[in-house]
């Protein structure tokens, strides 16, 4: 997938935060790496013990900080290295992922997987997959421009009074 | 009713059951009330009762200064009385702490609050006196509890992107829709927290996005939909939209309304083995 | 210098407003509030309200402003001033005690050190005020000692003569050169007495004997008890017009960041807790006190000004119902005592 | 059967093999004259085309995905949820192409565009027997009229009703029990043999007979070694081989197997007590009167 | 005050250096991190001279915060915080950035590797900036062992431990133990009885005075943790009494059930419905089958208590021991509860016997086509044939068997890709005993490849061959049949290129070794992880092949994978060290990475204001309440405390903590904020 | 035989090639041969199944193009139904024949068999359905002599047929034939 010189120029580069469990998805990629599986390198990996231990804060800092998408990875349900885990991350997304679909954000920015510690190849595909997606969708620009705030003039850059004065 | 209720707060004060009862009084304007606090049997004439009565007292239970006035006798509505039900669960009360006024209520506020509209708690699910005749709870469709919803659903995604933008944006971080919310009872707010400082506290629409986020979701599976944090807000967000929302969310998925029942486990606290994951990939 | 203006101008007075190169604030509905904010033509200016749901303090003291800005590298940091942030306007169609707070707060901002922030934007606004025709029961401009068309802080203010027609009368010489740049649109000054149409506000209290009896009240049940039902928003020091507390913040990623400014209130928990933990204002009641008494008695000494304009927002705004004349009342009722 | 089954409407894609007037018509007839006693209702879909088997898949990919898929965007267009294709060759077809589409989406663009509609992919194409055993079978038992007499049938289902497997997801494909099913279920005896799912030679009728002859002759054995006094069959090209090819098969070995080659919708019809002309039982090669005289009716 | 970090990137012999410009990632490392003093490149950083470089640098340059930018941490976290705890250092400041599994293997392309390594390093940076000291929770050792599983690898593990002196409680849910070792006939490559080696261990581990044996028994749960486990054990209702009985074998004999299937003899033989699985069964006493016995047949039929029926009752009868039989069909489940302080997982694997997805093989559907276990049975002197090679229909001896390899191993399509590992050895076996019985016969293997690595293995299986005759093919079969009597074997020769069409009289599947039915569920209950074919994972593949992922859970033998007895027996005793290096402390040191709920001064005390979510989300029950006290002994404030013996790190407790209260030690709030905001994309 | 190994023949990776097109993945058969042994038209094989996806294995394109195997292929599809290692060996054959025929090297010696599905296909081309008779016509013409090697048999089976009234002379046509003439001209 995607060789370096098959790129074309310009072609915009999304940049994906991966929030992986230790035990399966980051053994994962780890295999990836081991059968020497290509894939796009425009993922940035913080490995966490379990998807359990993911706090949507997470996820909206990565954003703030220009992520334009994010994985959230883990066991497959019924293998979490500490049982229940995943389950309890599955819950939270199940209510975090329409409330920022509800605000305006596209759900497709945020990918949700189970990769397995012998799943090199689906590491490969999903983040082919959304390293694709995303570049499809373009940058985050919209989330990115809250990061200023104001030019170099003052107040909430939306605030009709920062301008003023 | 106002009689009646004057009349048992005399009473549980005059007989020690409780030391002070949160209820409601006249307020600046005819169209207002307020919270007061009966802790001498003498006062009870300041209590009153009428479709002004919004508020949802339970949320000084969680005051220090009002804790410290000893046990209450609180004047619950049908829909402030869940609260009590998550807030036992959550272990910030225990039972035999609280004594409860429960009054049968037909809905409040002028026009009608959005709450009300869709109400299936006209008497309180828990209560230690009811006041007022017992009115009958139908439970309203899914759909309809949640009507308010569907025009903003509806948006297109980037729509509701500029909507939501537009009532942030005015967000001042007063805080006032934590500090009314019974539910928000953290010492310490994670926005309070500055290392690492999660949320950044300034009133810019990066801040304002990651903190009433935040603050909803903090309360997903639990708030009972009060709508207290959208009444008292300043700047008139449509914060319990993001609420509704979330509560819809945990209906939908986990057919759990929080507030309903003692024995339920809290939605956010457990799993289902088949809990939806179709946006797995 | 006094003319008139007919409302069918405001248009080419918003219109000339923008040509001249000034950018215009001024009431406008949005949903279910009046907020001054920016706008682009006459016809957004709305005027049927008793006061704007927002102060007039946000142009001068943003709820947020970055002060500085920063970059970090190995070893070496790098700071930047914001600059532009005053720009010429006019914020038309404030009320008296808006305005009016302007000269209270001109007094802390230029105290020990000039906050070139405040100054400036001093500077580059020009404030056109239209007089109360009506008020309502949060009202206490006149207890006090302020007035429905008081004049101050004001550049230029407008009373209403007429249904469409109101007496335009320069304070300032910006409100002078400001109406001269649009002489056009303004017609000449009534003859004889015009017919102001001006709200009268009933007095609530003797604002004399409050003084008094703060300095010999600190511990009071009182307070405490007054604010049993408040549930420390700080709502009420956000809408204020003249509360002007403020924190600084820095907010920054790896390599670069801001210092910034932000709105705070006393009524915070927070606000005055250690980082011990201790707290000295450690219940809502002391936090209330604290509010009265800055307002009433130490700005009072300090800058002899009352820091209280009356113009009730911090009343209509508490979602506890929370009372500041009535406060006063209170105050006024045990001092007689 | 329910009220709801009844008013089912399949759509129908004969193919080119068991339309009127073609080699394998009996097939077709018996298949629609049964349907109108048991149901469901079978709709011809308008229009349709050859499905491209053998042929076209043999040779050209491509077109032949695009042959088939064609057929199921008619009736798609036609509002049918569900497409009976009797003959496996071309179910098969409809099938595999259908999961080819849904596979490669480059495809799916080149053959929209080459059949000019667009492709939903929402219709489930039906081989007979899973039409016969979905719907049917109620309807049989209450509708028998005859009963066979001693008729041990062999159920030849071939290749391409069950294979490739994990594509057509129907029935075991190694020891496939559906025809047995229905053939037990008129009250025939199904034998159990080995060659269920051998390959006949299918399409090298013309082209290589000398291959076809063998295969089939190995079948045929297989069928007499375990008794069977009928094979019954769902597939033209297997008839035909089996039918057509005793006669080289006893010009090369000198065995004659004589052994009549039936459809699974005749042997329906016959327990139906249709006329057995009406079925097509006459256009066999092989004499198929002992098969027909071996049901006799019920005494109710 | 900053700390002072050290970058080392490791070329990992040209693993990294290849698509990674090393030098220039140490070069950035240095230049725009804040905090980096130090930056090398080296060759190997795991091999002695890059740890004692790691060593060295970290006095040299005072350096108190270590990023090694190598290969997984999941390799040599380990090393590299032991080398630097060597140095002076808490090892927890340690951290690596994974260079190779995630960077230089798997993007070829230079610049963007290098890119992307120098992004990884600053990641890693960052998080050490914020890195805390930890320290190692001391836990207490029960000195007790638990094994689980009977089979050689159980007997084995059992035996060492005790015979290092420990108590050793050993678990097996059949009615004897002996595993599949004791249905074996011969064993390869030296063709010594099975049996006869074999028994005399069950012996020695049922008269150890160290061991105590639970038969007839199965794990009901297992809490706790390393050092400290509570095992619940189910003895299942064996309708004997053990203590009375002597195995006298009388009841099994008079029991009129006689045509159960026996599950030893892998359905070929028969047994009663009271009955000792086979002759040198320890313990040597029987077990009621309750399933099959009269007496309970007609008590679930009549819905009246066991006891109550009147049918049969043989064996209670003649039972001679008195005044108390030593039957009693009242027996119950019974759940005891032992204190551990290791366990050693011998779970054993299970033969493929679902031959049935063979269609194509007949499985399933002939008699004569066997399984590998099954011709072991045939071949023993002590199966039902007493040794007699006789095909199962008829009895007939089979004048020639074709054996098929990788039944169920090697076959994707099938669900199952590994390779079985001990097939090609047994069925060269097989042909051998075969053509050692049944002089005149043939033997046919059809074989994919085979594989013989081990010592002697190669010999042997050219041994079968070349000596005793087999006839090896080097191809699949695609199809049995049956003709006749014959069974019709459809198989390729791939070397000469031809179809090969054999009448056979019997055919052998060599089928494959597969996890247990409940390996899943049984993990689940350990909570110890598995692989995609079910079997349990060692939680390093070379340097801790006997650890589980749950610390103080070791594995023997096929639990844990396919292997042959010789190899079962040293991992065996490989994991018994393992628990008596456990065992041999009395105190055990625990990877603190655990959770904390925050403590501050009065009059906070702590910001957890006592919700109990983390209490309600911990897998572990980790999570106990506190109330603090004020000086009068009134409760303050009731805040909830992790138990660090039971916490496992998990972090759910933190991410459910709406306030941040709690944190999880290793990967706390500001060391993921710092690698979140080192991302820095902007 | 012996296959010669050059940089030059290597310069294309057969195996990708084939990949490429079909998504079908030679590199996954481990020789196990099940194919082979169940393969019904093996015996008359030049090659064996496996072996041809040895060639493709190994970059010998021109032995595997010019197989008669690959037409002698009945597409019954038993080999890829039981191939462990999932290898779609019956869509192999279809692929290779596909490449044959557009490097015209298919093997000379099996041309009764590309002329009957070229007759086919002219016949769906030409009606958008089968006109049997019209095939069976076309095919003689073009095979005399395998026309004639069974000539009697099929005179007997083809009149036969007639007899019954099971074989029309008049071609089935359809209304969309010239949407299938567009498909055939797209893809044909």
């Amino acid at each position: 997938m995607s060789k370096a010189e098959a790129k074309p120029e310009n072609q915009f580069e999304p940049k994906i935060i991966a929030f992986l469990c230790n035990w399966c998805t980051y053994a994962g990629a780890d295999l990836a790496g081991t059968g020497r599986k290509e894939y796009q390198a425009n993922v940035r990996i913080i490995k966490l013990p379990c998807t359990g231990g993911i706090d949507p804060l997470f996820l909206i800092k990565a954003f703030e900080r220009g992520a334009d998408g994010i994985l959230v990875s883990g066991c497959h349900p019924g293998d979490c290295h500490y049982n229940s885990g995943n389950y309890h991350a599955r819950r939270r997304w199940n209510v975090f992922r329409p409330l920022l679909e509800f605000c305006g954000i596209n759900p497709d920015r945020i990918q949700f997987s189970w990769i397995s510690a012998a799943e090199g190849g689906k590491w490969v595909e999903t983040i082919n997959g959304i390293v694709d997606a995303v570049r499809e969708l373009g940058p985050f620009e919209s989330y990115q421009k809250l990061n200023t705030i104001g030019p170099e003039t003052s107040g909430g850059a939306a605030d009709a009074s920062s301008e003023t004065g | 009713m106002i009689e009646e209720l004057r009349k048992k707060a005399e009473e549980l004060l005059k007989n020690g059951t409780v030391k002070v009862v949160f209820g409601y009084g006249e307020g600046s304007v005819p169209e207002r009330t307020r919270p007061v606090f009966i802790t001498k049997p003498e006062d009870v004439n300041k209590l009153t009762w009428n479709k002004y009565c919004v508020y949802n007292l339970t949320t000084y239970l969680k005051r220090q200064e009002t804790r410290k006035l000893g046990k209450p006798a609180l004047i619950l509505k049908g829909c402030d009385a869940r609260t009590i039900i998550v807030l036992l669960k959550e272990c910030q009360i225990k039972r035999e702490d609280v004594y409860i006024i429960g009054v049968t209520c037909d809905g409040v506020g002028d026009p009608l609050a959005e709450k009300c509209k869709a109400c299936d708690v006209h008497t309180p699910l828990i209560y230690d006196d009811l006041v007022g005749e017992k009115r009958e709870n139908k439970e309203v469709p899914f759909e309809e509890r949640y009507a308010e919803l569907d025009e903003y659903e509806k948006l297109e995604e980037k729509d509701k992107w500029e909507f939501w933008q537009k009532q942030f944006e005015k967000c001042i971080k007063c805080y006032a829709c934590s500090n009314i919310c019974p539910l928000c009872f953290c010492d310490r707010c994670i926005v309070e927290k500055n290392q690492p400082q999660w949320i950044d506290p300034s009133a810019h629409p990066r801040g304002n996005l990651s903190w009433n986020v935040t603050r909803a979701y903090h309360l997903a599976g639990r708030c009972i939909n009060c709508e207290e944090c959208q009444r008292v807000c300043p700047v008139d967000i449509p914060l319990n939209l993001l609420n509704k929302k979330l509560a819809k969310e945990a209906e939908k998925s986990f057919d759990y309304r929080p507030g309903y029942n003692i024995d339920d486990e809290l939605a956010m606290s457990t799993y289902k083995e088949d809990d939806d994951e179709d946006f797995f990939k | 210098m006094e003319k008139t203006l007919n409302k069918n101008n405001f248009d080419s007075f918003i219109t000339g407003l923008k040509k001249q190169g000034y950018k215009t604030i001024a009431p406008k509905k949005d949903n279910k509030l009046v907020t001054l904010d920016e706008i682009q033509d006459a016809n957004e200016i709305s005027l049927d309200h008793v006061i704007t749901n927002n102060s007039i303090k946000e142009y001068f003291l943003p709820k947020t402003e970055k002060i500085l800005s920063y970059t970090i590298e190995k070893n070496k940091v790098e700071m930047k001033e914001p600059e532009g942030f005053a720009v010429k306007s006019v914020i038309f169609g404030s009320r008296p005690c808006d305005a009016f707070s302007l000269p209270v707060m001109d007094k802390v901002f230029n105290w020990d050190c000039v906050d070139k922030f405040w100054v400036e934007r001093r500077e580059a606004v020009t404030i056109v005020t239209i007089s109360c025709d009506k008020f309502d029961s949060y009202c206490f401009c006149t207890s006090v000692g302020l007035a429905p068309d008081a004049k101050q802080g004001s550049d230029v203010l407008l009373t209403k003569i007429s249904n469409d027609e109101y007496l335009v009368e320069t304070v300032t010489e910006k409100g002078e050169n400001l109406v001269k740049e649009l002489e056009s649109v303004f017609s000449d000054p009534p003859s004889g007495t015009p017919d102001r149409q001006v709200a009268t506000v009933e007095k609530k209290f003797d604002i004399g004997k409050i003084k008094p009896w703060l300095d010999d009240n600190f511990e009071h049940d009182v307070w405490d008890e007054f604010s049993h039902k408040c549930i420390g928003c700080g709502a009420c020091t956000f809408v204020c017009p003249t509360c002007h507390c403020f924190d600084i913040v820095d907010e920054c990623s790896m390599t670069k960041g801001d210092r910034v400014k932000n709105w705070d209130g006393c009524q915070f928990k927070m606000f005055t807790m250690h980082t011990s933990g201790h707290n000295p204002r450690n219940t809502q009641g002391m936090r209330w006190r604290q509010r009265i008494m800055h307002k009433f008695k130490y700005y009072v000494e300090k800058f002899d000004s009352t820091l209280c304009v009356g113009c009730g927002r911090c009343s209509r705004v508490c979602p506890a119902d929370m009372n500041i004349s009535e406060m006063l009342e209170i105050i006024e009722t045990e001092a007689g005592k | 059967m329910s009220e709801e089954t009844k008013k089912t409407k399949i759509g129908y894609y004969p193919g080119c093999a068991i339309t009127k007037c073609s080699t394998s018509e009996e097939y077709g007839t018996s298949v629609l004259g049964v349907s109108r006693v048991i149901g469901p209702e079978l709709v011809e879909i308008d229009d349709w085309n050859c499905c491209g088997a053998s042929s076209g898949h043999a040779t050209n990919h491509k077109l032949s995905t695009a042959l088939s898929v064609r057929n199921i965007s008619l009736a798609e267009k036609d509002g049918y949820d569900e497409v009976l294709a009797p003959c496996p060759m071309c179910s098969q077809r409809l099938i595999v192409s259908q999961d080819d589409v849904e596979k490669d989406e480059k495809l799916r663009e080149e053959v929209e565009d080459a059949i000019e509609m667009p492709i939903s992919n929402n219709v489930k194409v039906s081989n007979y027997l899973e039409i016969v055993k979905n719907y049917s079978m109620d309807e049989i038992a209450e509708k028998q009229k005859k009963k066979p007499e001693g008729l041990k049938v062999a159920s030849y289902y071939g290749c391409l009703l069950v294979r490739p497997p994990k594509i057509l997801k129907f029935d075991d494909p190694e020891d496939p029990k559906t025809m047995d099913e229905i053939v037990t279920a008129i009250g025939a005896e199904a034998v159990d043999w080995e060659f269920k799912t051998s390959c006949c030679g299918g399409g090298f009728t013309l082209s290589r007979t000398d291959v076809v002859v063998k295969l089939t002759n190995d079948i045929l054995e297989g069928a007499a070694d375990a008794g069977a006094n009928a094979i019954a069959v769902a597939c033209p090209m297997c008839h035909a081989n089996l039918d057509m090819k005793q006669n080289n098969i006893e010009k090369e070995t000198g065995r004659r197997f004589n052994i009549p080659i039936v459809y699974i919708s005749e042997l329906i019809g016959l327990a139906l007590g249709l006329n057995p002309k009406d079925l097509g039982m006459d256009k066999h090669f092989i004499d198929t009167g002992s098969v027909i005289n071996a049901f006799s009716n019920i005494e109710k | 005050m900053s700390k002072k970090i050290g970058v080392f990137v490791c070329h990992c012999g040209t693993n990294i250096s290849a698509t990674v410009d090393v030098e220039k990632v140490a070069e950035e490392a240095k230049k725009n991190n804040p905090g980096v003093s130090y930056t090398t490149t080296y060759k190997y950083m795991c091999s002695d001279p890059g740890q004692k470089l790691l060593r060295d640098k970290i006095k040299e340059e005072g350096l108190d915060g270590v990023v090694v930018a190598a290969c997984s941490p999941k390799m040599h976290e380990h090393t590299f915080r032991n080398a630097s705890k060597k140095a002076g250092m808490n090892p927890y400041h340690v951290e690596i950035s994974n260079l190779r599994e995630q960077c230089s293997w798997v993007h070829p392309d230079k610049p963007t590797g290098t890119e992307k390594s120098v992004d990884l390093v600053r990641m890693m940076t960052e998080k050490t900036r914020k890195d805390k000291s930890l320290n190692p929770i001391k836990v207490p050792v029960t000195k007790r062992a638990l094994v689980i599983g009977g089979g050689i690898a159980g007997i084995q593990a059992a035996l060492d431990i005790a015979d290092a002196g420990h108590e050793v409680i050993m678990v097996e849910r059949e009615a004897s133990i002996g595993g599949h070792m004791a249905q074996l006939s011969e064993t390869f490559p030296t063709l010594d009885c099975s049996q006869c080696i074999m028994t005399p261990k069950m012996v020695e581990l049922a008269q150890n005075e160290n061991i105590t044996l639970y038969t007839w028994s199965e794990i009901e749960a297992v809490d706790g943790y390393l050092g400290n486990f509570d095992v619940k054990i189910r003895k299942k209702a064996r309708s004997v009494d053990l203590d009375l009985c002597t195995g006298c074998s009388s009841c099994w004999q008079v029991c009129p059930s006689k045509k159960i299937k026996s599950e030893f003899d892998m359905g070929l033989g028969k047994r009663t419905a009271i009955y000792i699985p086979f002759p040198q069964a320890i313990p040597s006493k029987p077990v009621l089958d309750r399933e099959h016995c009269l007496l309970f047949k007609d008590a679930r039929k009549k819905n009246i208590p066991p006891n109550d029926s009147k049918v049969c009752r043989k064996c209670l009868d003649i039972c001679p021991i008195a005044p108390v039989k030593a039957i009693d069909y009242t027996q119950e489940d019974e759940i005891i509860t032992e204190k551990i302080g290791a366990i050693v997982v011998a779970t054993g694997y299970k033969e493929l016997d679902d031959i049935s997805m063979y269609g194509e093989y007949g499985g399933g559907k002939y008699k004569d086509v066997i399984t590998g276990l099954q011709f072991e049975r045939l071949a023993s002197a002590s199966g039902p044939s007493e040794g007699e090679i006789q095909r199962p229909s008829d009895g007939k001896v089979p004048e020639i068997i074709v054996f098929i390899q990788c039944v169920g191993s090697r076959d994707p399509a099938k669900g199952c890709s590994y390779c079985s590992k001990t097939c090609c050895m047994y069925t060269a076996k097989h042909t051998m005993l075969y053509k050692h019985k049944v002089h005149h016969g043939h033997a046919y293997v059809f074989y994919i490849d085979i594989r013989c690595p081990g010592k002697g293995y190669e010999e042997f299986s050219l041994r079968a061959i070349e000596e005793e005759g087999a006839t090896y093919l080097r191809g699949r079969v695609s199809r049995v049949y049956k003709k006749g009597d014959k069974l019709v074997v459809l198989g390729a020769d791939t070397l000469t290129g031809s179809v090969v069409e054999i009448e056979a009289d019997m055919v052998v599947l060599a089928s494959a070794m597969k996890a247990q039915d409940d390996a899943e569920k049984f993990a689940q209950k350990l909570s110890i992880q598995y692989d995609k074919d079910k079997f349990f994972s060692e939680i390093h593949p070379k340097l801790k092949p006997v650890e589980s992922s749950s610390a103080g859970i070791f594995l023997a033998g096929t639990c844990q994978g396919p292997k042959d007895i010789p190899e079962t027996v040293a991992q065996a005793g490989a994991a018994a060290s393992k628990v008596l290096a456990l065992l041999s402390a009395d105190e055990l040191e625990r990877e603190p990475v655990v959770a904390k709920v925050d403590r501050l001064p009065a009059p906070i005390f702590s910001t957890c204001i006592g919700c109990f979510y983390c209490q309600r989300v911990c897998p572990y029950g980790a999570i106990e309440s506190e109330d603090i006290k004020a000086r009068d002994g009134s409760t303050i404030k009731t805040v909830a405390r992790v138990n660090e013996g039971l916490c496992q790190g998990c972090g759910l407790c933190a991410a459910t903590c709406r306030s941040k209260s709690v944190e999880l030690a290793g990967f706390n709030d500001e060391q993921v904020y710092a690698e979140i905001n080192s991302v820095e994309f902007n | 035989m012996k296959i010669k190994i050059t940089t030059k023949e290597l310069t294309s990776d057969f195996a990708k090639e084939v990949k490429e097109r079909s998504g079908i993945d030679v590199k996954k058969c481990y020789q196990c041969g099940k194919c082979t042994a169940g393969c019904p038209v093996a015996y008359e094989m030049d090659y064996m199944p496996n072996q041809i996806i040895r060639f493709v294995q190994i970059g010998a394109r021109k032995q595997a193009l010019t197989s008669r195997t690959i037409w002698l292929c009945a597409s019954c599809i038993t080999c890829t139904t039981r191939c462990p290692k999932e290898v779609k060996i019956a869509e192999l054959m279809d692929v290779l024949r596909e490449m044959a025929l557009e490097e015209g090297v298919a093997n000379p010696m099996e041309k009764d068999i590309t002329t009957f599905h070229e007759a086919f296909l002219n016949s769906v081309k030409k009606h958008g359905r089968i006109s049997e008779c019209g095939m069976i016509m076309e095919y003689k013409r073009k095979r005399p002599k395998a026309a004639l090697k069974s000539a009697l048999q099929d005179l007997s089976d083809g009149s036969h047929l007639m007899l019954k009234g099971k074989l029309s002379l008049a071609p089935h046509s359809i209304k969309g034939k010239d949407s299938i003439k567009r498909i055939f001209e797209k893809l044909g």
